[in-house]
């Protein structure tokens, strides 16, 4: 149904999607919030090498550096350019619910990737939940501390939704057992200032059972912090992400005791994208279902979860 | 910062200026050469013009606005540049504002012709802060607006619970539903003009119109100037230093303020980490337009052109969807061509 | 004689400024102690003393710069408290500081009106400025397009600025701090007639020199300082120079500069060429040609009015100016091309500049520093600084100079200005060169030190140093230089020998009228 | 940057210092201002000592390692503050360094003693180069600095690929299996003297060792002095402005090629984001300790104690677990306190 009001408005537009079916070859936008985090790199990456397999797609990549207004330029540079599709994967809920609905308008069908845009002014929407992994993290963790025991929480960037969510969702699965957060700093997903804050618990706390960081890097600072000090054996680690070469190796390596996968949907973005173009339909939401890796499991790929 | 230092031995090469060869003068002088830079950008941009992309006005258009917050910041900037001063607060006090602004007019339901002045105050406020501990305990300028850059982010965190300021309220069920957005946001985040326009690029070209008015038509600006160039001097010719410090910080605290009212209405929300790390393009675009760090020398001009200069070269970077790391070492490539442009002529 | 009670004679003319009691101290040294100054309506009254007796601190203090630690200043009677400079401008005081107080980025118009622009509700009204920045550079005799940075004008048209400035202000109160350091004859001559002026406007003049010749030709009234106490106060007629200079240096000293056997050595500098372009491309060049040479043991006198480019001359010997300079000269019959001042430096060449601050002394550093960064690779040869030895040859080189400061490691920007000049000697006498290019050496430098200065390029020539002297003092010039050249618009204009010329002679050939040789 | 124009006038304005000269000029001289500020800083710390964490050595040998990254990137920065300049690209060459460096140890299986001197010598190459455009053209040291951070920003995304270069190598199946971690980062990571002191931290001691003989023992210091007291002056006593502006570039390249290799060493990764803002925390250090942005004045013993300053700060607030927000506003708040006492004594 989307695509027949994709066609309906296109003659409209000057430069609009000319109606899907019709092309060879198909240009799709992807606009990213950013590349600082390997996380965000592995999500192009999975982009990229599912495309690969298309040759009818042209991916452009975009960068927005962290900034809300560029990314919103990106939607409209895409528009301008008159792409047939665009992947966004957006920094900012509310700045841009607009820009998305333009394109809408523009007759560009729009896939929104890992964080939502308010409304349902968008074509189709791809993600995992954060607060649902957070609060698995949380019953995880309580299972294996027997339901008591001194925890450190490494928090993310607590002005991010990804951060509040892990954090809310924890607490929300933690809050009736005598599970104690004895200490919480703010680690900006930064590995160098995780291994900061854990040194300050560390020297402040003798008994920490165990360790819950909002990503895997924050997880594997705090386990350098505990390996200085020698304590790391006493200590378990929990992050969250899981990409293959960096949470679920650690996991492997014996540093992390389990980390909770956060699909990129980079693949299923694709996917999407196809069938969009194909002019079949999609679902409006797709949750992406997400893994826990354990030492038990982490050979035999994880074990779903939620 | 040698640049300002030799500058004697500059003048005593360039010997006479302007009573003889005036075109000469003309091409050699900072606005002429900051132009040059300017246009070279330009060329670049319609040499790899992103599928056409850059011959439509609405790219143009779009890369104002991109550019038009970094201008404002830039216009608050210059003042403190000229007295040989440094701001490097003025993104943390945008983020300030646009969290204060957001929750005034969203949440506190305030009407326009009370958050905007209120907000502008915030802004100047901080501003006179560094400003008097700069006057007044002759304190470096970079340590106390760094100082007041850290203060005025983690007000704004405690002021926004950490929280982005939106209109967007989630429900138990994790969805989302929006409260409606206040008129004022939307008036300046609309165009004008048959939409050719955006509202900010009009404000931030008031900015430049009132700063040009302080720096060359008032006496105020004169001041700024004589505090930068030599203030013994100015202080032995009379002029009120301190007051006029204070002023320069102060007002670049306001443009801040102005500077955040858009980043606010644009993102549609007030974000605490608004602004991050924009002191520091402010400042490249006040350097890049020919104004030194030295104090005394530049003008608002400069400013405008090398606002522009920074604002296309990001468009024309991002139009041709350049990757990550190549577009760092470009930009890092022709702003030094650019600079090198200017210099040549000199 | 120390300390003698200052009660001036009285004047039938109504006291305009009173200054009592004035002290001020700097840390430990007490640069004042309890100093009176009194100023009538009508009189140029002469403040003289050693470097470092503590003059310009007392005008500072009268112009609101400086706080006095205690005293009291009264003007027509009423007593006043300056807080700022603003404060002492709006009683009617006008300042020229001894050390330029110029905005050099700003031109000359703003300079001239900086802190009374002609404005409306802060408007400035440019056209107004324009006039009166003409208008007050007309004043002074000075022809230039007042949109110029003050930055790019000779240090000697600066000089001119700063004086139009204070008369522009309309004081009753004119204090003068050594203004003619940097000007040459006419240009003095020119002040003089301003001065007289304001004598018969009924303003109060107080001057500061060290020049004796000046003194006597202005003063109504002298009052010399010495280590911070007034010596003295009596009528200019009522002290003769010697009776003067013994009050403020505590001895007595030949006026004149001591005969020197004029030696005729072979010699040692040999220029054949020597063109500097202007900067601006398309001008006439600053110096069109002077070839010159100096013998062994030699003093080549070398002056001409503003601009006509002496400086460029010395600065491209020098090597300072770079590929603006195009020189063709030997050193003992070999030829030398100082491509740099490190060059020049290693060729045995010294250049003392005319203008200390901004091209002879790092202001930020102390007196060793200063006074050894010249010879700083002949001192420490392997690059380790050899700290013990520094200090022990500035303090002997400080010691012959006579050098007045608190401390060898106390900031030189809180030296008095002759002080500060003997440091730039001393950091040349550091490298003992074979070549001294001195632009104005005596700038502000007390008869005392003036002599120890002669005595000391006497001592060079002596030691077969060629020197070439340019001062825009002229009975300097005439006595200690064996010959004179004179330059005209860039080039040279006439050539005198030491004994024969007359400052007339000069003028003519700096005017560019034929010059007899 | 008032501070360095009006030296003068404040040594005027400063009411008469009583007359205990010696005693009082120690307590005024920047060192004794600067410890100062140490002491209060760590007073505070032994107020509010997290439990007594603060006590216990372990939590100052942590506050040291912390501090020794930053205090290295300072050291380097020192030298070009001191003739008057400043380099932000410090804290990308330390990002470029570490990737190169683990790449080169752990993918490439470079021997230390081959992989250390080319990192030292890439950073070098990185600081000369600003240096040669500052010197040469005379260009704004800030602006071209900024090039050169950007740059070689996009250098390490480049030469990473945008990833963090860790011990994880990719199999032909597509599965990851971990790299050992090479000897050299482990060496550098690990403690001496029965655990008591982190190597980092000596790194960082030897690097402050170097800087005070070359700026107060050699020649070459006393030329950067000179150049950044009065570049003019200095060119006319025979200083070769040119080259050493070029080596005190090229020392900030290296010394931040050091810090480079001590954070590669402690994160077993190189990550391309890393050093990201660090050049401000490094010239605060400088500043804070009391060396003027002017130049000509300062040295590297403030940098040391400005070192401690921020890095024990920094500690504190940590060991007491202050929340973001609050963390912020409190750092704002000791700096400006720990600089006005400074200032008072002066
Ligand atoms: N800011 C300062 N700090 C410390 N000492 C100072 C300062 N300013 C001046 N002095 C000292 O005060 C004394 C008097 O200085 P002043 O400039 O008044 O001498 P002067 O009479 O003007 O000498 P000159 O004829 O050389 O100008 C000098 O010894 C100088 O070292
Ligand atoms: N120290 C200096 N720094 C920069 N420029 C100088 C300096 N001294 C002289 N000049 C330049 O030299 C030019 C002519 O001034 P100069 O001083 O040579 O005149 P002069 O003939 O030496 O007369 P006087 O020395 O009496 O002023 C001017 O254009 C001025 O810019
Ligand atoms: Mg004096
Ligand atoms: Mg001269």
């Amino acid at each position: 149904k989307k695509t027949s009001s994709n066609s309906a408005n296109s003659d409209s537009k000057e430069q609009g999607a000319a109606a899907p079916a019709a092309k060879a070859t198909y240009t799709i936008g992807m606009s990213q919030c950013n590349l600082g985090e390997p996380w965000r790199v592995q999500m192009n990456d999975d982009i990229r090498r599912a495309a690969e397999a298309h040759p009818e797609l042209k991916i452009i990549f975009k960068d927005a550096q962290n900034d809300t207004l560029k990314q919103r330029s990106h939607v409209e540079e895409f528009i301008s350019a008159g792409v047939d599709l665009i992947i966004i994967s957006p920094k900012e809920a509310q700045p841009l619910t607009e820009p998305v609905a333009k394109a809408m308008q523009a007759g560009i069908p729009v896939i929104v990737l890992d964080r939502r845009v308010i409304g349902d002014n968008y074509t189709c929407f791809i993600g995992a939940d954060n607060r649902l992994i957070g609060r698995e993290a949380g019953k995880w963790i309580a299972s294996v501390l027997g339901g008591k025991g001194n925890v450190v929480e490494l928090k993310g960037l607590m002005t991010s939704t990804p951060g509040q969510d892990r954090h809310s969702g924890f607490r929300e699965a933690i809050k009736d057992s005598q599970i104690n957060i004895i200490f919480e700093a703010d680690m900006k997903w930064l590995e160098p200032d995780a291994r900061k804050e854990m040194e300050s618990a560390l020297s402040r706390f003798d008994q920490i059972d165990l360790v819950y960081a909002h990503n895997d890097p924050g997880a594997h600072g705090a386990w350098l912090a505990a390996k200085a000090a020698g304590r790391a054996d006493k200590i378990k680690f929990v992050g969250i992400d899981a990409l293959p070469h960096e949470g679920v190796l650690y996991v492997t390596q014996g540093i992390l005791d389990a980390t909770f996968q956060y699909p990129t949907g980079g693949a299923e973005a694709i996917d999407a994208a196809l069938k969009i173009l194909r002019g079949e339909s999609v679902p409006k939401e797709i949750t992406l279902g997400s893994r826990v890796f354990t030492k038990e499991n982490v050979d035999s790929g994880g074990e779903p979860i939620g | 910062m040698s640049e300002g230092r030799t500058e004697e031995s500059e003048a005593f090469a360039a010997a006479p200026r302007s009573t003889t060869a005036p075109l000469r003068a003309l091409l050699a002088s900072p606005t002429a050469t900051a132009l040059l830079a300017l246009c070279f950008v330009l060329a670049l941009g319609f040499l790899f013009s992103g599928d056409g992309a850059f011959h439509k006005w609405t790219t143009h258009r779009d890369a104002l606005r991109q550019a038009s917050v970094y201008g404002i910041l830039a216009c608050g900037m210059t003042f403190v540049i000229i007295t040989a001063g440094i701001d490097l607060s003025v993104g943390s006090v945008l983020g300030l504002v646009a969290v204060t602004f957001s929750t005034l007019s969203i949440h506190e339901a305030w009407p326009p012709w009370l958050a905007v002045p209120a907000c502008l105050a915030l802004g100047g406020a901080c501003g006179a802060a560094s400003g008097l501990v700069v006057a007044k305990w002759r304190i470096q300028p970079f340590i106390v607006t760094l100082a007041m850059m850290v203060f005025a982010r983690g007000l704004a965190k405690t002021l926004s619970g950490g929280m982005k300021v939106s209109t967007a309220v989630q429900q138990a069920d994790g969805s989302w539903t929006a409260a409606p957005v206040p008129g004022i946001f939307r008036l300046i985040d609309s165009r004008l003009l048959g939409d050719n326009v955006s509202v900010v690029s009009l404000i931030f070209l008031s900015c430049i119109v009132l700063s040009w008015i302080i720096l060359s038509r008032l006496r105020w600006g004169r001041y700024l100037y004589a505090i930068g160039g030599n203030e013994e001097a100015a202080r032995l010719s009379g002029v009120p230093v301190a007051a006029m410090k204070v002023m320069a910080y102060a007002l670049a605290g306001v443009f801040a303020a102005v500077a955040g009212l858009c980043q606010a209405a644009q993102e549609q929300q007030g974000d605490p980490e608004a602004g991050l790390g924009y002191e520091l393009t402010a400042i490249a675009i006040v350097v890049i337009g020919g104004t030194s760090l030295m104090g005394g020398r530049g003008g608002i001009g400069l400013t405008l052109l090398g606002t522009l200069t920074i604002g296309y070269l990001d468009k024309i970077l991002s139009v041709n969807a350049v990757p990550e790391a190549s577009r760092l070492m470009l930009t890092a490539v022709i702003i030094i061509a650019a600079v090198l442009l200017q210099r040549r002529n000199h | 004689m120390i300390f003698m009670a200052a009660s001036p004679p009285c004047t039938p003319t109504p006291s305009l400024l009173r200054m009592s009691r004035i002290s001020r101290a700097f840390g430990a040294q007490q640069v004042l102690r309890e100093v009176d100054l009194e100023l009538a309506a009508g009189e140029v009254h002469v403040l003289a003393g050693e470097n470092g007796a503590g003059k310009s601190t007392l005008m500072r203090i009268l112009g609101g710069a400086l706080a006095a630690d205690e005293g009291t200043i009264a003007i027509e009677g009423r007593p006043v408290r300056f807080r700022r400079p603003r404060d002492a401008r709006q009683h009617g005081i006008a300042i020229i500081h001894q050390e330029l107080s110029l905005v050099g980025p700003m031109s000359v118009a703003d300079n001239l009106l900086l802190g009374h622009e002609p404005s409306r509700a802060g408007w400035i009204d440019r056209r107004a400025a324009l006039g009166r920045a003409r208008g007050a550079l007309e004043r002074v005799g000075l022809r230039l397009d007042p949109r110029r940075p003050v930055g790019s004008l000779p240090i000697s048209s600066q000089q001119l600025v700063e004086i139009a400035k204070a008369l522009s202000l309309g004081a009753r109160i004119i204090v003068m701090d050594e203004p003619t350091s940097a000007l040459s004859e006419p240009e003095v001559r020119r002040l003089f007639a301003r001065i007289a002026d304001l004598k018969s406007q009924g303003c109060g003049v107080i001057y500061i020199t060290h020049r004796l010749e000046e003194i006597y030709a202005l003063a109504d009234r002298i009052s010399v300082l010495r280590d911070g106490g007034l010596v003295a106060t009596r009528a200019a007629h009522e002290l003769p120079a010697g009776e003067l200079v013994r009050l403020m240096v505590g001895r007595s000293i030949g006026e004149q500069a001591p005969r020197r056997p004029s030696s005729e050595g072979e010699v040692l500098l040999c220029v054949r060429r020597c063109r500097v372009r202007a900067g601006a491309a398309g001008r006439r060049p600053v110096v069109e040609d002077a070839p010159l040479e100096v013998r062994r043991g030699e003093i080549l006198g070398l002056t001409g009015l503003e601009g006509a480019g002496v400086s460029e001359v010395l600065w491209a010997l020098f090597g300072a100016l770079g590929r603006r300079a195009e020189v063709e000269m030997e050193i003992d019959g070999r030829p030398a091309r100082p491509t740099s001042p490190r060059a020049a430096i290693e060729m045995g060449i010294a250049l003392v500049t005319n203008d200390r601050r901004r091209s002879g002394l790092v202001l930020s550093m102390d007196v060793v520093e200063n006074a050894t960064l010249a010879a700083l690779p002949r001192l420490n040869p392997l690059g380790w600084l050899r700290r013990r030895e520094e200090v022990a040859q500035t303090a002997r080189i400080a010691g012959q100079l006579r050098l007045r400061c608190a401390s060898l490691r106390q900031c030189v920007s809180t030296l008095s200005g002759g002080n500060q000049q003997k440091i730039v000697l001393a950091k040349w006498m550091a490298t003992d060169p074979r070549i001294l290019l001195l632009d104005e050496p005596t700038r502000g430098v007390d008869v005392g030190a003036k002599h120890e200065i002669y005595l000391l390029m006497n001592e060079w020539s002596a030691r077969g140093c060629s020197i070439i002297l340019s001062s825009s003092e002229w009975p300097e010039l005439l006595q200690v230089s064996d010959r004179i050249m004179v330059m005209h618009r860039g080039r040279v204009a006439a050539l005198f020998r030491g004994g024969q010329a007359t400052a007339a002679d000069l003028l003519r050939a700096a005017m560019g009228h034929a010059a007899d040789e």
